[in-house]
């Protein structure tokens, strides 16, 4: 893969993410995760031999919390990021494909959704779904708008490829609407879905991340939101119990930096120009 | 123009868009430059105003107007040539317009930046003599691009190619996907601001038929080699080389309804062209000298160049 | 006998969606019936604007008239059975302008020339398909080994519009549209390409609407010419008739428009700059009066229908309003050969 | 061509209110029960008010709002109320209205909001273009790198890390809050002193952020700009560099950048409550997580709707702007 040597980010990001996931798989096997609940260290240790990462006011040991939380919050990303792009992708190819009145319902609803600031909205659901949200409900209730940014985006990719003479060609070779959108499409939009894929577990991660620092996600898990909730709620900041704010916060930003290199790799591959300049 | 030589650096090594090519241009001339796809005549407009752009290089050669070489000159003093001296008028498929500026601005601008210092209504009348010159009214100088036709756009060009009376234009295929008829109106605009202003024009094209209607002289461009250059009624009537003869003879007439006669085989591909002269793969009356030995541009008769062994 | 392929008073409008209400009429009240027993070539002449390209659309039923039927067999394509539309798609065929945008970078060629072989089920095997192939190729002048395998951009213009060829043989349509097929091809290829079109007309009996606006290719390939002007048809007959002696003033400024590569100049008259008037829309009489050196009052009034001036052709101007008017859905003119 | 246009734009506004307005009145009755009756019986449990007190004020709540009739005469007053801008009152600071509330922190956001997009709008696209263009000075390669990943973390993150240095560590910058406690909001230079020092953290944790995320988006427009016919002519026509840069480069690749603004204001806005409330800053973002905690509907309804609707009126103006940018526009918005 000679091609790996000139693209960078590709590089770089998948570095991160693939050092992300060294962590977790060896943390699960040095500690016990079930360390990672309330009570079960003394509180307020820095980083010792005993709790490599340090322990918070609520007695949980930092390191498990990490490990336990890092896939968590990944999860969610993955989840909401796929069923993002799942819907966004269908809804974008359908529309751009096949245009009438579906593509006018579906560009109104993606331009207006778009202006309305997504956490707001996942603000509003999960004030009033009260009664404690577990991760995978967080997930669903993330993708519930993370499928706006991807159908805009492919819509607009489909429509410019939609007029290429190929489509034609092959609507007159006997290919049904189905299959061209399969088998001529898709190939040629693989990079850019996969960019696009990046690009959605991402803001469903800051998402999901946003609605936990502000009180509303699963209260009682060990994700890495809720862990800088706490760190807020316990002004841990003042307090100088600078352990306990850190590893999250590294953490959040491999996943970003990762994610972001990653896109930015992808995105060459899909379109070769922007390389040039770098 | 003397040796001018232009290659272009791609993956697969260097490639000579322009090979060593040598004409002269006299005063109030018409000069023709066809060829074909890849034959290198759009190259030589460009190295003529020093806008070869990156991958492109020009590598040697001289291009001298009035006794000055361009090639040598300092990056400032090309840029105050252009325009002033050498026009271009781009090639008529091109958005060679700015979109979001109107017409007058962009014809000013062009003033401004070669130091016409003038009165706001001095300028405006400039700009209207200007438009009317190519026969355009004089408030297509408020519009935008898009609100002219194609052959409105391509006058608008002239109108700015023109307007520091240079020496020379250069028209780069100017009436690319412009319709016949509308061609034909754009043709003798540029012939009348030509006469009114004394300038020779450098033609390139790929049709034929445009260049024996409006070139005097016409040098004939394959596969960045100039391979034939003569009055273009000589072309016509009685050519020198064997490619220019079966282009002439492929070309559909109205007379009478002749049989196909194409070239066969294939352009050749400047990364890897044949050794020797290179049409030897595809011309009837290839000798072996043709395949080793590159001809080079002979006076077959006064003032008729050809590169060809057997003429 | 029905005919194969026809338009009755096609007429398509494009209207410029929910908040644009300029329409364009595209195509306006055009008929033409191509006649499958005496396969023959149409050229359809226009300029750009003139509506042949949506005539091609119309005919290929990728998109559908506002007014008027597209007919296959008697049929309308839109209420015809999904059965009947295969034998549609496979009995009229395309072959496109643009030889760069017609095939699928992410594929090599060879996807061209197998997707209608698997979807229209022509060969048992792959044997016979590959041998299918390598036969339609050489019938285009391109040797099989050199072309199968590779990808579009290591092919020359030239032998892309040639496979494009080569893939219309090879579905045996008995109606080619041709648009533009040679206007993006270097004149030295042109002519070979031309000269397969004519030969599958002449050897297979397959009709071909040559749709252009290069009236000498036309003159060249053609039987019967069709010139549009802004989506009506202004002159319609035997090419040779309407080319020698063109009688529509539309079709004498196209073809005095033509620079020829001849020694003589007569192309180039150095008349005044007159301001170019915009042409003025004009909603009824004959869309030509706002450019016609020999306009009269009554072009101004109402659109000129078709006057049969000859055996082999109609003229729609009113300067021969006294011969005949072709009524109805008019046949072909009778072809003299 | 243009009224209709404007017509349209005018259109989508109106339907975002509307948008707006409902996504508040269905979402907060997801969970089934009356929000309202809810969230007073749970204050009753937390607070220790007195019973009788509370029933009387359901009672009163529930008839006021009509919480009693079908959900879509609920829906009309809503929507009526809604229209006068009348939120009611706030459930956990009565007697102020929701309006009151909101009206104190909206200038504060807006403050923040506004000058950090300005700023780092400008000055990412200066950047972007500048980097794009072979003239530009060499050490602005160098500042490329940092920005661009800057760009991939969110600002709340940035803006931990910033209060860590500069607020904890060093003590350079207050930590917290708009203005130091016990300062008397006034006019006075010192006042205005102090709110400008609250404000440097917050604003630097977006600015930093932001800006590299509309250099790199300016960057890719000028390529594909620098690679257009009408440069190559301009070039033809011995024009200086500047004017090529300025008004065939720039003039050009800022269309689409105008449109990236328009629609990346959302996720702007989103990131922006986040960094006030890390900074304890008061505006709209730290009202919305007070009333969160203390599951005060009204209020949260109130904040949702202002901003979907200030939101709305950028987008608009915005909207309006744009074909003066672009002349061509007769509304094609891909």
């Amino acid at each position: 893969m000679g091609y790996l040597r000139r693209n960078l980010s590709l590089v770089v990001g998948i570095a991160l993410l693939s050092a992300l996931g060294l962590f977790v798989i060896i943390g699960h096997l040095v500690v016990d995760t079930s360390k990672s609940r309330p009570l079960s260290a003394p509180a307020v240790q820095a980083p010792s031999l005993a709790h490599p990462f340090g322990t918070d006011r609520q007695g949980r040991d930092l390191f498990a919390t990490m490990v336990a939380g890092t896939p968590l919050t990944l999860r969610i990303g993955f989840i909401a990021g796929m069923l993002g792009v799942g819907i966004g992708a269908i809804l974008g190819f359908a529309s751009a494909y096949y245009r009438g009145r579906l593509d006018a319902v579906v560009r109104g609803v993606v331009d207006i959704g778009l202006t309305v600031p997504g956490l707001l909205v996942l603000i509003l659901i999960a004030v009033s779904l009260r009664r404690g949200l577990t991760v995978n409900q967080m997930a669903i209730i993330v993708a519930s708008l993370a499928w706006l940014n991807p159908a805009r985006t492919i819509r607009a990719q489909v429509l410019s490829l939609r007029e290429r003479g190929y489509v034609e060609v092959a609507r007159l070779s006997g290919m049904s609407g189905s299959e061209i959108i399969v088998k001529e499409l898709m190939p040629n939009l693989l990079p850019y879905l996969a960019a696009t894929l990046v690009n959605s577990v991402s803001s469903a991660i800051l998402a999901s991340i946003g609605l936990e620092v502000l009180g509303l996600g699963p209260i009682d898990s060990p994700t890495l939101g809720m862990t800088l909730y706490w760190v807020n709620f316990n002004a841990a900041l003042i307090n100088g119990w600078w352990w306990w704010w850190t590893a999250p916060i590294t953490i959040i930003l491999v996943v970003f930096l990762g994610l972001f290199f990653l896109t930015v790799g992808l995105d060459e591959i899909a379109n070769p120009r922007l390389r040039r300049v770098i | 123009m003397r040796e001018l030589t232009v290659s272009y650096d791609t993956p697969l090594g260097a490639v000579r868009a322009a090979d060593r090519i040598s004409f002269g241009l006299r005063a109030g001339e018409r000069l023709g430059f066809a060829g074909e796809s890849g034959s290198g005549k759009s190259t030589v407009a460009l190295a003529i105003l020093r806008m070869i752009q990156p991958p492109g290089r020009i590598e040697g050669g001289e291009v001298r107007l009035d006794g000055v070489d361009l090639l040598s000159l300092a990056d400032e003093d090309m840029r105050r040539v252009r325009l002033a001296r050498i026009a271009l008028i781009p090639q008529g498929s091109m958005n060679a317009l700015n979109p979001v500026l109107r017409i007058g601005d962009q014809i000013i601008d062009a003033l401004r930046d070669h130091e016409i210092r003038t009165s706001a209504r001095e300028r405006d009348a400039r700009v209207r003599e200007l438009l009317e010159s190519v026969g355009l009214r004089s408030e297509v100088a408020e519009m935008f691009p898009h609100e002219l036709s194609g052959g409105m756009k391509q006058r608008a060009c002239i109108a700015i190619a023109i307007s520091l009376r240079p020496r020379v234009i250069i028209a780069d295929e100017p009436t690319s996907a412009l319709d016949v008829v509308v061609q034909k109106q754009v043709m003798e605009t540029l012939a009348r601001v030509q006469k009114d202003l004394g300038a020779s024009v450098i033609l390139v094209g790929h049709d034929m038929g445009l260049m024996a209607q409006f070139v005097d002289r016409l040098g004939i461009m394959y596969a960045g080699r100039l391979i034939e250059a003569s009055p273009v009624r000589a072309i016509l009537t009685r050519s020198l080389h064997p490619y220019t003869r079966m282009l002439i003879a492929s070309l559909p007439s109205l007379e009478q309804k002749g049989t196909f006669n194409g070239i066969p085989g294939l352009i050749p591909l400047l990364r890897d062209l044949p050794p020797g002269c290179a049409f030897h793969p595809r011309c009837p009356d290839a000798v072996d000298r043709c395949r080793t030995e590159r001809p080079g541009l002979r006076e077959v008769r006064p003032d008729s160049w050809a590169a060809c062994h057997l003429v | 006998m029905t005919t194969l392929l026809e338009a009755r008073h096609a007429t398509r409008i494009f209207d410029g969606g929910y908040f644009d209400r300029t329409s364009t009429l595209a195509l306006d009240d055009f008929s033409l019936a191509i006649d499958g027993d005496r396969p023959s070539i149409i050229a359809v002449v226009g300029e750009s604007g003139s509506g042949k390209t949506t005539l091609a659309r119309l005919l290929l039923g990728l998109t559908s008239p506002t007014q008027g039927q597209i007919l296959y067999k008697g049929q309308e394509l839109q209420t015809m059975s999904r059965a009947v539309w295969r034998a549609f798609r496979r009995d009229v065929q395309v072959i496109f302008q643009d030889p760069y945008g017609v095939y699928n970078p992410f594929y090599r060629i060879d996807h061209v020339l197998t997707t209608p072989i698997a979807k229209f089920g022509l060969a048992a095997s792959r044997a016979e398909a590959r041998a299918s192939i390598d036969g339609v190729l050489r019938a285009v002048g391109l040797r099989p080994e050199e072309t199968l395998g590779r990808f579009a951009h290591q092919l020359s213009g030239g032998q892309r519009q040639r496979i494009m060829v080569a893939r219309a043989l090879l579905l045996r349509p008995r109606v080619i549209l041709a648009d533009e097929p040679v206007s993006m091809v270097d004149a030295s290829l042109r002519a070979t390409i031309l000269a397969s079109l004519r030969t599958m007309n002449r050897d297979l009996g397959i009709s071909i609407v040559y749709i252009t606006h290069d009236l000498a290719t036309a003159y060249q390939i053609s039987d019967t010419i069709v010139v549009l002007y802004r989506g009506s048809v202004v002159e319609i007959g035997d090419v040779e008739l309407v080319v020698k002696r063109p009688q529509h003033p539309y079709t004498q400024l196209l073809l005095s428009s033509i620079p020829l590569a001849s020694p003589e100049r007569t192309w180039m008259t150095e008349k005044p700059s007159t301001p170019v008037a915009a042409t003025e829309t004009i909603d009824h009489g004959c869309k030509f009066a706002g450019r016609c050196p020999s306009v009269a009052a009554s072009c101004r009034e109402s659109a000129p229908s078709l006057f049969q001036t000859d055996r082999d052709r109609a003229v729609a101007c009113y300067l021969y309003r006294d011969a005949p008017t072709v009524t109805g859905d008019h046949r072909q003119p009778g072809r003299s050969r | 061509m243009r009224a209709d246009y404007l017509l349209k734009r005018l259109g989508v506004f109106v339907l975002i209110v509307w948008l707006a307005a409902t996504l508040n009145f269905f979402l907060t009755r997801l969970s089934g029960q009356d929000p309202v009756r809810a969230t007073l019986l749970q204050q009753a449990q937390l607070g220790g008010y007195v019973q009788s007190g509370l029933e009387a004020m359901v009672k009163e709540y529930e008839r006021r709002f009509g919480l009693d009739r079908p959900l879509w005469v609920q829906y009309v007053t809503y929507l009526s109320d809604v229209s006068r801008f009348n939120f009611n009152y706030s459930i956990s600071n009565y007697p102020r209205t929701v309006n009151e509330i909101i009206a104190e922190a909206i200038p504060w956001t807006i403050g923040l909001l506004g000058t950090t997009t300005v700023l780092s709008f400008t000055i990412g696209t200066l950047l972007g273009a500048l980097l794009a263009w072979p003239g530009a000075p060499r050490w602005m390669r160098v500042l490329m790198p940092p920005l661009w990943a800057l760009h991939a973390i969110p600002f709340f993150l940035l803006g931990l890390i910033l209060m860590y240095v500069f607020a904890f560590r060093i003590q350079l910058l207050p930590m917290f809050g708009g203005y130091s406690p016990g300062a008397f909001p006034a006019l006075t230079l010192t006042f205005v002193g102090d709110v400008i020092a609250h404000a440097i953290l917050p604003a630097l944790s977006i600015v930093l952020v932001a800006t590299g995320g509309w250099a790199l988006g300016m960057r890719g427009m000028m390529v594909t700009t620098q690679g257009e016919d009408y440069v190559l002519f301009a070039e033809a026509k011995g024009l200086r560099r500047s004017t090529i840069f300025l008004w065939y480069c720039v003039r050009n690749a800022i269309l689409p950048q105008t449109t990236a603004l328009a629609l990346a204001l959302g996720n702007i806005l989103s990131g922006a409550v986040l960094v006030e409330v890390i900074f304890g800053y008061p505006g709209v973002g730290t009202i919305l997580f007070h009333a969160i905690r203390e599951n005060d509907h009204f209020l949260v309804q109130g904040i949702v709707f202002t901003i979907i609707v200030a939101l709305g009126v950028t987008t608009l103006i915005l909207d309006v702007v744009y074909p003066l940018l672009d002349p061509r526009i007769s509304y094609r918005r891909t």
